[in-house]
């Protein structure tokens, strides 16, 4: 019966998230690569030396738009309220699941909020500085070298992020992911997990 | 040279001047580097530019092209003032003492016996007075007034440090410190070499200009000692050989071209035999009926005979006062009395004066042969207005052009065997590492396939002056193309009863039992086998002379007029630095410039001269037997010394139509060409190295003339004289100073050779600016220093 | 811009001239372009410096190489230079291996406009034949005294400099031969 | 092994361009146009062809004119800026005799070498997409010959050996110099980046940009941010997030199940 399934994204969105989700683990991965020698191994999977240094700028940019548009679809309803703001204050809690006193959250919970500010404003830093490293023989030398610091600064926030991201969606709340593959979650997660949401749709 | 490149590592002081040796000779300065390293040597450079010579240089002294005369003649002037000069050197190894005739004297621009009408000297009072033996008269104390040393004294008294600075637009002070460097190797323990090279020879008083650096060696007894000289660095790989190999005045080994007063062997003998002009001169050139009945027996083999005069009646002969040097004959060509051009190698479009005059006289041949490995401005000269663009627009077309040219294709260095003489005149073989290119052809088999032919026209034909062409021996192996082993043999000389290779010049006999090629090449390729080729690396004696590496001239002697290094007795003036030493019977260490065995005191050291000692009084000269400062031809100031008489009065100004000369109101600057260090000559145009490393002709304008001017750099300006024009981008740079000279500014404008209308890289022929002005002596143009005038385009 | 890899072990032993050993432990990232050369000794045509240098051939001198130039440098035994070089010594092998080089005899035409080639015995043939017919119009076996002077006044020749001495003999005798006093070379200009 | 050192002691540079025609001649580059720039200096810049430079300078110390050439090229540094910024294995090498070669198969063109270089010397080429700078000619050291500039240069302002040699022979000709009136005459060997293998003898040591090369070069603190504290930092992010994700998921574990 569709009272048991509750829409929380639509094909749209969920397209545009996987979209970017790809694009960020290629050019997640790639950077990593160029992050460490270590990492190597992800640039010969990826294609060798050669072409991760071709692409990883391409998926950094399909990365960029891509985000763009989820920051248009997104970005009003991500703006904090007071409740967010006593949500952060007691996120503590909300981690270890004592959950009494946390307050209700919206469509999106404040941590996922502050999660696409922080990827929002890491990406604005890694396309500027990512335009730079990619025509190094175009840019003058000073901003060769903000960008050269700027870039794995801003790629620290933006992986530092997605790492609680994914371990949130796949591990912690169960049902989180299908919402996300399949569009739809049950009453009773909605209720749970974004009740002024719910409240809203219903 | 007169000694060679590994020698100036031994100079306490090394005088720049006419030449730009880290611009042109790279790899020989690094022996002045040496000297700097090893002995501390001090460099000095006089040259109108501040050069890559000058940047690594003790001290640079500007000067104005063209007044070399007058620095030089200021420092003669210098060290007789303050009695720098090495006494006992110039007491016995130079003419100092010896007396001229009365009537020699100078006034007012010229010296005793100028004929105004004919414009030139009666050399009669220029000579030594003899005694009754017919040799010179001497003073020892140099005391006489009519000795050399009284007169050179008092010809210089009137270049004082004002009077140079005056001419030369340095300062005074700028003159006397150079001078004083100069002249610190006056003493007995300290040696100053000269390093020059077309800065000096480019004028129209050249030789007099070279004179001067001698007498000013020889007042500081720099000649003959290591480290010591006047070297003249050369600008091709064997121009030294090619001149060794005769000129139009010479044969090879400089033996005189015969003239047509001289009609036999005989009468050219007795004109070209020096006599002894002092008791002990050994005058070596007494030998010369040797050398010149082998060159005969050489030339003519089984014709020459001693009843025929070694056939001595086959060689050209000119007429008595005639030039067939390069001005005369293009001059020439011009007026239409030649007909055929035979060229190998060289690029007179390009690289003689007066481009414009040049094409005119090129378009009047019937015919020309060009032998390169390029295609050349001069070979294509038919194609100049297209080719040329602007600077020639006023040429003939092709359709108006009839004369029929050959180009044909040579082999390059590297695909040819032979030797090279260097400025050291060091005779080095080289080895052919591969063939030539396509259908090219060394020349050997060129100029052999073109003279057998013609002469087989003549065995066929008949025809004039058939016997002195089918008289020349050409008995090679392979005629067609003849090893240049055998030709290095047959300059050698050889016995010509026994077939043995002689072992030097002292076994030439004037009796036709020797042919000799080339007398001063006698031991480059003995029975020993090819002296050229030797690699040998012992240095006996630490000067670097390298008596086992390859061979020099002549007979394998590095240190020209090294007896000279020696006093009296035969003992070094400076004994850590002595190329020969006196064991009491012989000379060891270099080729002794003696006789091998004969006691220090039995000749004088110059044995090449009647004299025996050096000349500081040369009357051979055609315009003095002092070097007077002759302004240039075209000069922007008229002569301070004597003002009317500016420029040399005897020097070589041709005045055709398309001579013309410029005034200083119309052209006020003055201007030098020169070469640049990525290129050589007019050939690296064609190779992508230089033509991308220097691909730009540019114009070198000193920063306040471009400031009146309104110049900036990279700026197009045009350069213009009174016979053409080039233009191309101001360099602006305070390298080249403005000078003062008689309270005027001077400016002086640089313009690098090198491009041309054919090449990789292309840009405007420097010649088309240059004037038809020569050296009387050596008939060398006048590039350095002539008026141009510039403009901002 | 050579990217070549291949590591090459050239067999040379390698405690070196310099007096100690630079063998770097990862050998050479790059072949050594002549260690397999012929070595030809030879003497630098520019100025009168008169460096000598070493020009690597390729190719072994077997009967069906054709040998090209790979590399031209210093030769250390000359005490001139002790193998080093100017710019334009440095790149000989430029000049040597040059698409501008002529390989063919060329020939203008009176009035023509072009070039055109021509074969080595027509060329010499037509030259002789100048050179006679200019000999038998100009030549002065006598000067207007009556003197003998075997004289060649309208034919001209230059050059020399940057050839061999040997073939500077063979011009002077070609010229002597001739009659031609109107003869120069670089030494005057 | 002993280091090996290029010195070049400007006081004898004469700008014949040797070193750099001989470089070019070894390397088998093209030869491209140069410019005319109002200077002897054709060449502006060093470029992926073009690994060797001289540098001419005019102006005017105390009052005398002076023209100062110096040979640019890579410095061979011991702390070497390029390979603390390269990401890619194997494309940067510094050779066990201190050469600092780059191999161009392994090379990426990401460009990061040119500017983690103090003294700007590698060249990104836009064809081939590679990074090229000079060698040291390491094939020639490689079997005991020396590089190519070094063999060419005319007046020996070159010289090529133990880098401990050089640096005896440098210091003494910059105390002849200083001796010989020369008060600012000193060494220059790049302290700032552990010591260069290419040393030089400056007559004026004090204005060391006067000859075309930076004040106290040293590796940019933005490539040592970066490879340090940055880098530290990033790698606690990451792998601190990973842990924590798995210790909070074996003591917490997941929330309650919403989901039927």
């Amino acid at each position: 019966m569709s009272s048991a399934r509750v829409t929380r994204f639509s094909s749209a969105e969920r397209l545009t998230h996987w979209l970017t989700a790809i694009s960020f683990l290629y050019a997640g991965l790639s950077g990593l690569a160029i992050w460490s020698r270590r990492m190597w191994w992800a640039a010969i999977a990826l294609g060798g030396g050669e072409t991760v240094r071709a692409w990883h700028p391409i998926a950094g940019v399909v990365f960029a738009l891509l985000l763009a548009t989820m920051f248009r679809r997104w970005s009003a309803q991500m703006r904090l309220d007071a409740d967010d703001k006593r949500w952060l204050a007691v996120s503590h809690k909300y981690a270890v699941h004592q959950e009494g006193g946390v307050p209700e959250s919206g469509r999106f919970n404040a941590g996922q909020k502050m999660l696409f500010w922080l990827q929002s404003s890491s990406a604005i830093l890694l396309f500027a500085s990512g335009a730079v490293l990619w025509f190094p023989e175009l840019m003058p030398r000073t901003l060769r070298l903000a960008a050269i610091l700027i870039h794995p600064i801003a790629s620290v926030a933006s992986i530092g992020g997605i790492i609680v991201h994914i371990y949130m969606s796949t591990l912690v709340v169960p049902g989180a992911l299908r919402a996300m593959l399949r569009g739809w979650v049950t009453p009773a997660w909605a209720a749970s997990h974004h009740a002024k949401w719910f409240r809203e749709i219903k | 040279m007169t000694n060679g490149w590994t020698d100036v590592a031994n100079a306490d002081v090394v005088l720049v001047m006419g030449g730009n040796p880290a611009e042109n000779h790279p790899v020989g300065f690094r022996f002045v580097m040496e000297a700097r390293r090893k002995r501390n040597a001090k460099l000095v450079v006089i040259d109108p530019r501040f050069n890559r010579t000058s940047a690594v240089a003790d001290l640079y002294v500007p000067m104005r092209a063209g007044t070399d005369i007058a620095f030089l003649g200021g420092i003669i002037h210098y060290t007789l003032e303050k009695k720098l000069f090495h006494d006992e050197y110039v007491k016995l190894h130079t003419n100092a003492a010896f007396l001229i005739k009365d009537g020699f004297d100078f006034a007012e621009g010229y010296f005793s016996g100028w004929n105004a009408e004919k414009k030139n000297y009666d050399r009669a009072s220029w000579q030594y007075d003899l005694d009754a033996q017919g040799h010179a008269k001497v003073d020892p104390t140099l005391e006489n007034p009519r000795c050399v040393f009284q007169l050179m004294k008092k010809h210089y008294a009137r270049y004082t440090p004002q009077a140079v600075a005056n001419i030369v637009g340095c300062t005074a002070e700028e003159f006397e410190s150079a001078a004083a460097i100069i002249c610190s190797t006056g003493k007995p323990d300290r040696s100053g070499t000269i390093l020059y090279a077309l800065g000096w020879t480019q004028h129209s008083h050249s030789v007099q200009l070279i004179h001067t650096a001698a007498m000013m060696q020889l007042l500081l007894g720099n000649i003959g000692r290591p480290g010591g000289g006047v070297n003249a660095q050369r600008g091709h790989s064997n121009i030294q050989g090619s001149t060794d190999m005769g000129s139009w005045n010479n044969l090879p080994g400089y033996l005189k071209i015969p003239r047509a007063n001289h009609a036999t062997l005989d009468d050219w003998l007795k004109a070209y035999t020096p006599k002894a002009l002092r008791p002990n001169s050994m005058n070596y050139w007494k030998n010369t009926p040797a050398f010149m009945t082998s060159l005969l027996k050489a030339y003519y083999g089984k014709s020459a005979s001693k009843q025929n005069g070694f056939a001595y009646e086959n060689l050209p002969k000119a007429g008595e006062t005639e030039n067939y040097g390069w001005g005369s004959f293009f001059d020439q060509m011009h007026k239409g009395a030649i007909d055929g051009f035979i060229s190998f190698g060289m690029n007179p479009v390009a690289n003689g004066p007066n481009t414009p005059k040049m094409l005119e006289a090129l378009a009047k041949l019937k015919w020309m042969v060009m032998v390169e490995n390029f295609e050349t401005e001069t070979a294509t000269f038919w194609d100049a207005k297209k080719l040329g663009d602007k600077y020639y627009s006023t040429y003939k077309d092709p359709k108006q052009i009839d004369t029929e040219v050959f180009l044909l294709p040579a082999a390059c260095f590297a695909e040819k065997d032979g030797t090279f003489v260097n400025s050291s005149r060091w005779l080095q073989w080289k080895r052919a590492a591969l063939p030539p290119p396509g259908d090219a052809k060394p020349d050997q088999e060129i100029i052999a396939r073109i003279f057998l032919r013609v002469r087989e026209l003549y065995e066929k034909e008949g025809g004039r002056g058939a016997r002195p062409l089918l008289d020349m021996t050409w008995d090679y192996t392979n005629p067609i193309s003849p090893s240049l082993e055998e030709v290095a043999r047959e300059s050698n000389g050889r016995d010509v009863n026994t077939g043995k290779q002689v072992a030097g010049f002292g076994e030439l006999r004037d009796d036709g039992s020797t042919a000799c090629g080339c007398w001063i090449y006698s031991g480059s390729w003995t029975e020993a086998g090819n002296m050229m080729a030797r690699r040998g690396q012992e240095d006996p004696t630490g000067l670097g002379l390298f008596p086992g590496y390859s061979w020099s001239w002549p007979a394998n002697r590095r240190i020209l007029y090294n007896r000279a290094s020696a006093d009296a007795e035969g003992k070094g003036f400076d004994p850590a630095r002595t190329p020969i030493r006196w064991d009491g019977t012989r000379w060891s260490g270099d080729v002794a410039d003696y006789k091998g065995d004969a006691k220090p005191t039995d000749f004088g050291a110059f044995i090449m001269l009647p004299e025996g000692v050096a000349k500081l009084f040369a009357a051979d000269l055609l315009e003095g037997p002092f070097p007077e400062h002759y302004e240039p031809v075209e000069s922007p100031v008229a002569n301070p010394l004597h003002k009317s008489v500016s420029s040399n009065p005897m020097a070589t100004v041709f005045k055709g139509p398309l001579d013309p000369l410029g005034d200083v109101k119309e052209f006020p600057y003055v201007a030098i060409t020169y070469r640049l260090t990525e290129h050589f000559h007019y050939w690296t145009k064609h190779v992508a190295s230089s033509a991308g490393l220097q691909s730009n002709f540019f114009v070198e304008v000193p920063a306040q003339l471009a400031k009146e001017k309104g110049i900036k750099g990279g700026d197009l300006v045009r350069v213009r004289s009174a016979r053409g024009s080039v233009e191309g981008p101001a360099l602006v740079t305070k390298r080249i100073r403005p000078l003062k000279v008689e309270g005027k500014t001077i400016y002086q404008v640089g313009i690098p050779i090198h491009w041309g209308f054919i090449g990789r890289t292309r840009g405007p022929l420097v010649n088309n600016l240059t004037p038809s002005a020569y050296d009387p002596n050596s008939g060398t143009p006048e590039y350095k220093g002539f008026l141009v005038s510039l403009e901002k385009l | 811009m050579t990217s070549r890899r291949d590591f090459i072990r050239t067999g040379v032993a390698v405690t070196t001239a310099l007096g100690f050993d630079l063998r770097p432990a990862i050998a050479a990232a790059r072949e050594l372009k002549i260690s397999r050369t012929t070595q030809t000794n030879s003497v630098c045509p520019y100025c009168a410096v008169g460096c000598s240098v070493v020009i690597h051939t390729l190719g072994d001198k077997a009967r069906n190489v054709r040998p090209t130039v790979v590399h031209v440098e210093g030769d250390p035994d000359s005490p001139i230079n002790r193998g080093t070089l100017c710019s334009k010594g440095i790149s000989l092998k430029e000049f040597i291996v040059n698409d501008r080089r002529l390989t063919q005899p060329l020939h203008r035409a009176p009035g023509s406009a072009e070039w055109k080639p021509m074969a080595w015995d027509d060329a010499v043939e037509r030259i002789a034949r100048h050179i006679k017919n200019t000999r038998d119009k100009g030549f002065a076996e006598k000067d207007s005294q009556g003197r003998t002077v075997n004289r060649l006044p309208n034919l001209a020749m230059i050059g020399g400099c940057t050839d061999t001495n040997e073939i500077n003999y063979l011009i002077s005798k070609f010229r002597f031969g001739l009659g031609i006093l109107s003869y120069e070379n670089q030494s005057r200009l | 092994m002993q280091t090996v050192a290029k010195l070049i002691d400007t006081t004898l540079c004469i700008g014949c361009k040797a070193c750099e025609v001989a470089c070019q001649e070894w390397n088998d580059q093209e030869f491209t146009m140069g410019v005319f720039n109002n200077t002897y200096q054709t060449m502006p810049d060093l470029a992926p062809n073009f690994w060797n430079l001289i540098k001419f300078n005019e102006l005017e110390i105390d009052g005398a004119q002076s023209w100062l050439m110096a040979k640019y090229q890579c410095m061979h540094c011991a702390d070497a800026g390029c390979i603390a910024a390269c990401p890619a294995p194997g494309a940067i090498m510094r050779l066990p005799n201190g050469i600092v070669d780059f191999a161009q198969d392994h090379c990426i063109g990401c460009g990061y070498c040119i500017t983690g270089c103090p003294f700007d010397v590698p060249r990104l080429c836009a064809k081939t997409k590679k990074v090229y700078k000079c060698s040291l000619c390491s094939d020639r050291v490689a079997v005991g010959l020396e590089p190519s500039c070094i063999k060419a240069c005319p007046t020996s302002c070159l010289t090529f050996g133990s880098r401990d040699d050089l640096k005896f022979a440098a210091d003494k000709r910059a105390a002849d110099l200083r001796k010989s009136g020369f008060q600012q005459a000193g060494v220059y060997d790049g302290p700032g980046v552990g010591g260069t293998n290419v040393i030089y003898v400056l007559k004026h040591a004090d204005r060391p940009t006067d000859y075309g090369l930076p004040k106290n070069p040293s590796i940019p603190w933005t490539v040592q941010l970066w490879k340090g504290p940055v880098k530290l930092l990033g790698n606690l992010v990451f792998v601190g997030g990973l842990l924590a994700a798995f210790v909070h998921f074996i003591r917490v574990g997941p929330k309650e199940s919403h989901d039927e």
